[in-house]
């Protein structure tokens, strides 16, 4: 068992022809993903890497039966690629590229909301569960399989858990890299729900950053005594100054919502136990489940 | 990309908000021509930061020669580091009270949002603070816009409704304005009501989304050159960089690595001088350009590079920094950790260069802390 | 029984401080509806025909619990009403207005669908459950209460039956207008499902017109075998001249739906009794109550 | 409203659907001095109806001197009972293919409807009823509008897939020029391929939606003042008014009732002169105006007028047919039948003013055309 995406996942990739999307569509195969299709509009008819390659999303799925879309699309064009994944009725999107315009990003993600679709990202490294299937950037050879499930907003940080986990012999269900954006598709809270509902899920490590409050949404909505499973977080940018903030409206919207201290003690209220270093993360999950980190090596 | 006060207002009255008539002057005299014409003015020095009013940068002048004097004052001024070179010289208004208006987006509802108060100035966060109840607020539907309906319901609950007639459409001119420019922020505050019952926009605020800018090549923003001159060339480079105060140059790749390792830093006992993000698939010449802007920097003792490969390669990484170590020169503690796609590569390529990356992103952190201390390579 | 509205209804009036509005506010009143609020932006607090009067139909609902709006306001402030209305939550939408832009009122309509929200209209006389309540200008004095439905897409005709139908001794249930634009709110179709499963509802009258093709739709998707109850139909403009098309565009669309032979003929397939004149549509209706109907005064 | 041909061109110029260039001339002069400046060109009837070219409005011209004499024969022609007043002279095309591209509203999905084949030109209505297939449509979500992606697989469905990079901002352009002016109808047909590979608007049809006519004051469309003379008036008087080809002038209010009152003067074996609309809400001035002009048509033999009072007033209706029936010193037949909101007050005002008002629809029709075959008052 996983979440999201599994050795059945029937995986598009739209902008496969462009230099990233090949690329990791490469790497995607390599770790053994179902890639059944690629989407370049006027490319239809082609085939590159032994998949075939169609004029639109709608097309491609009647021929493929694909349930599963990874989006590698300049960032101007992103937002539009993800509505049509979402209009062809694809039923997990997820949207890897960084520096998609926000009010696009606002309509694309009412435009998915309103199909009913998943959306992962975009500004993210995607998915993958563990000797199983990977859509999107996360390198292949870090991840091991095993019973922790990770959900991130950061996308290097993530590799850093999986790695410093797989490192000690602590394997993953399925790492999930939420993105780092403003305007997300799935949030902590749907995805905590989706581990929460996996069998083969033991322990969650969430990995927040400051900015936001997705984190606390999660901690207060879905963790506590009902999520039935250890969780481990992490929240990054202690440090890190105030930043920029968008004038009086953000510091409006946001009030004291957002920071660091806010989030740990969220995390805290709800039972989750809060780490200071990657390090100390990777030794939480293996005593979670009563792995000594150091020895795990299965 | 920010605007100066009067260019925003530019934007604003070719959107048909209504703002006071005003001229921008460069010298004491240019505004003294400018009261002559437009009678008493608010003398206002253009800077992309606020609180220039506390600073003094704000003069009211009801003749010429008191304009000139103000002018004189105001041009020269250095406000929070921007030395002012422009005054924005405008029909003093008789303001009978404030409003706030303002346009965000408001990442937890993943919505645009209008935000209107009754109790506007200089003083709204307090005011969201201590009386939310004074705020009213709308989330247009992003594919809708606000429709008059939800902004007629909007006015009234802040309490507005004897405005309606006159605040509707600004409001949905300003949401307009707003989309037209991908504003991060838009905002009129104070939106004054004057003693003739008119509304008109006494200041503006509009802040673009970067990531929209190839919609708008055209477009010319505050020359922001005058701040911190390893800013604003990092800036010019299309780097993500924020000044810190440490003294430990810090690269990675990705915002929530690139934060975590300033954690791991001053865990370690240092302090960042920089957060610097080359971001997803940078390529050997950002890397390049990123190290030759920390070299470029008195401040920095030491330089932590930290790159955990997914999209962003590690051979790609490696040719950057042996290129520009060699190109620079560079005398300073370089620590590098690498790891991820293509890391056997990138290894290696460093290797071959003489530089060993470390084995962990905390060892690295520790490293780079003491050779900076030490002074050592 | 009936159907949309009744003695139960609690009916608001957008507009009603208006002409239009005030004029049959009064005339609703006095036919025994319940008017329990109206709505003027700035005029709310006043007080008009003992209605009181808000500035929001947020507000107007909050203290009223209206749940049938009625609305006279001007044409280009109509459709922003209607989707006022059903984002406030009002579960029938009744709009008078004539001449509302065409594309203000498709995005009115996209409006009120996704609100899951009944709106009859626009240009359209309104509902009147006899002897209940009616919302709309059907004249207060034509109704006589009894087991006939009318449906119509033409105001004055409907009229014209309802008077036929009375002065001949036929009550009615209600009587439904829903206008004669060319977007609207429910269809045939809609009005006549509510008919087929109202008790007291014995026969129905539909009252067609050239154009669209809404009657087709009706007669292939409701009526037929299922209905269960005798349908009289009636179609005008037989004579009329093909009138304007909408340049090749609407002829493409349009093809050979929306004439007077198609209509009747589909009426006709479906097991409707369609009649010439309004006089065969009253005898035809009395008939199939077992009413003679030159003398069937009550 | 409609537009004439250059009239739409110059609409799509600016909102950057591309057209031939081209001149309007007035005389065979002017379309000379045109083709010199720009080489070859057709010289084109301007009028407000489909056809011209069958009847000859169209001729090519390589010269300013065919251009003068080609003008010459168009300018004073007439089509269609339009006199040509105007011609287009545009630079001929090297057309190597003809696409159809269309907008109008579809009443049965109740949305707006993007229409697109491969094989446009003059015989489009053909190509819908014969070969179905070849259409392709697309159904915007009218808040939304024709997203990028909906508008490629509409091109891609209409086999135009290579053209997708020119067509596809094309489409949304069209669109947002509809919406723009309320157009009904938005065509470009034909949509020219041409021989460098560039696409044209070579012809375009425009007619905007009547109700919303407030928001587009300053527009002005094709002089139709051309056109039947009382029709032309009815359009001055805002009614709505067709010509039919019978002798009973017929007024109501509401379009069902007056076309089943149509049926009804056929049924009694009259014919129509008209069909006019009082619609909802009439007051008395709208009626004297409506009776006004069926007095003026030489065709008429008899009038009747019929009224269901719902949103329209018996009384109000009364007044208008007395004061237009007094001030015209009415010589025609005049059959009333009135019933409806105020029936009460509005009949006793007729019958005192001496007009009798039938007792039904039917008995009004009968009577009407009984009246006008016999010449009686």
């Amino acid at each position: 068992m996983s979440i999201l995406v599994s050795r059945a996942s029937r995986v598009l990739v739209q902008g496969l022809t462009g230099r990233e999307g090949s690329f990791h569509t490469e790497q995607m195969k390599s770790y053994g993903t179902n890639v059944v299709a690629g989407v370049s509009p006027g490319k239809g008819g082609t085939t590159q890497l032994g998949v075939p390659i169609y004029d639109t999303v709608v097309d491609a799925r009647r021929d493929t039966r694909a349930d599963v879309s990874g989006i590698f699309v300049p960032a101007p064009f992103a937002a539009d690629a993800i509505m049509e994944a979402a209009a062809a009725g694809i039923g997990l999107i997820v949207c890897i590229t960084e520096g998609i315009p926000l009010y696009d990003m606002v309509r694309a993600r009412a435009f998915v909301e309103d199909a009913g679709v998943r959306l992962i990202g975009p500004n993210c490294p995607g998915i993958v569960t563990a000797d199983e299937a990977k859509v999107g950037i996360i390198p292949n050879h870090i991840n091991r399989a095993g019973s922790v499930g990770i959900v991130s907003r950061s996308g290097t940080l993530t590799y850093e858990v999986i790695q410093g986990l797989s490192q000690a012999g602590v394997g993953q269900t399925t790492s999930v890299g939420i993105g780092g954006d403003p305007i997300l598709g799935l949030s902590f809270k749907e995805v905590l729900a989706l581990f929460k509902a996996d069998g083969a899920t033991r322990a969650v490590i969430l990995i927040g950053e400051i900015g936001g409050s997705d984190e606390e949404a999660a901690a207060e909505e879905v963790l506590g005594p009902g999520f039935g499973k250890p969780v481990i977080g992490f929240i990054s940018g202690r440090t890190a100054p105030p930043g920029k903030r968008m004038g009086h409206a953000g510091a409006i919207i946001s009030g004291n919502m957002g920071t660091a201290t806010s989030k740990v003690q969220a995390l805290q209220r709800a039972g989750a136990q809060v780490c200071d270093t990657i390090e100390e993360v990777v030794a939480a999950a293996g005593a979670a489940l009563g792995q000594p980190s150091s020895a795990a090596h299965r | 990309m920010k605007f100066l006060e009067y260019q925003v207002k530019e934007r604003f009255k070719a959107a048909g908000i209504p703002v006071p008539d005003g001229r921008l002057a460069r010298t004491p005299d240019e505004a003294a021509l400018a009261a002559g014409a437009l009678g008493p003015v608010a003398v206002k020095a253009q800077v992309p930061v606020g609180g220039r009013g506390k600073a003094g940068g704000i003069k009211l002048a009801r003749t010429p020669m008191d304009a000139k004097r103000a002018a004189g004052e105001i041009l020269g001024m250095t406000i929070k580091g921007y030395p002012v070179r422009e005054v924005w010289c405008e029909t003093a208004q008789e303001i009978t009270h404030e409003l706030y208006l303002g346009l965000t987006l408001d990442r937890d509802a993943r919505k645009p949002v209008l935000i209107l108060s009754a109790q506007g100035g200089m003083e709204i966060e307090e005011v969201a603070e201590h009386h939310p109840e004074a705020i009213a607020k709308l989330h247009p539907d992003p594919w809708r816009g606000p429709l008059p309906f939800e902004v007629r319901d909007l006015i009234f609950r802040a309490g507005l409704g004897p405005l309606q007639a006159q605040l509707g459409p600004l409001i949905i001119k300003l949401y307009a304005l707003a989309r037209t420019y991908d504003a991060l922020t838009l905002e009129v505050n104070p939106l004054a009501l004057t003693r003739d019952g008119g509304l008109v926009a006494a200041d503006g605020k509009l802040e673009i989304d970067e990531n929209a800018m190839f919609r708008h090549k055209d477009l010319h923003g505050a020359d922001e050159s005058d701040e911190d001159p390893i800013e604003a060339e990092a800036k010019r480079r299309k780097l993500t960089y924020v000044r810190l105060d440490g003294s430990i140059g810090v690269i990675g790749n990705g915002a929530g690595l690139v934060m975590n390792t300033l954690d791991l830093v001053q865990r370690e006992g240092g302090r960042a001088a920089n957060f610097l993000d080359i971001g997803g698939g940078a390529k050997a010449e950002v890397v390049h350009s990123a190290l030759e802007l920390l070299a470029s920097d008195p401040q920095v003792k030491g330089i932590l590079i930290n790159i955990f490969g997914g999209i962003t390669r590690g051979d790609e990484v490696a040719h950057g920094i042996i290129d520009a170590a060699r190109e620079l020169n560079l005398k300073l503690p370089l620590v590098v950790r690498m790891t991820g796609t293509r890391e056997e590569e990138g290894r290696r390529l460093l290797q071959e260069a003489g530089i060993t990356p470390e084995a962990s992103a905390t060892a690295a952190a520790r490293k780079v802390v003491e050779l900076a201390a030490t002074g050592q390579r």
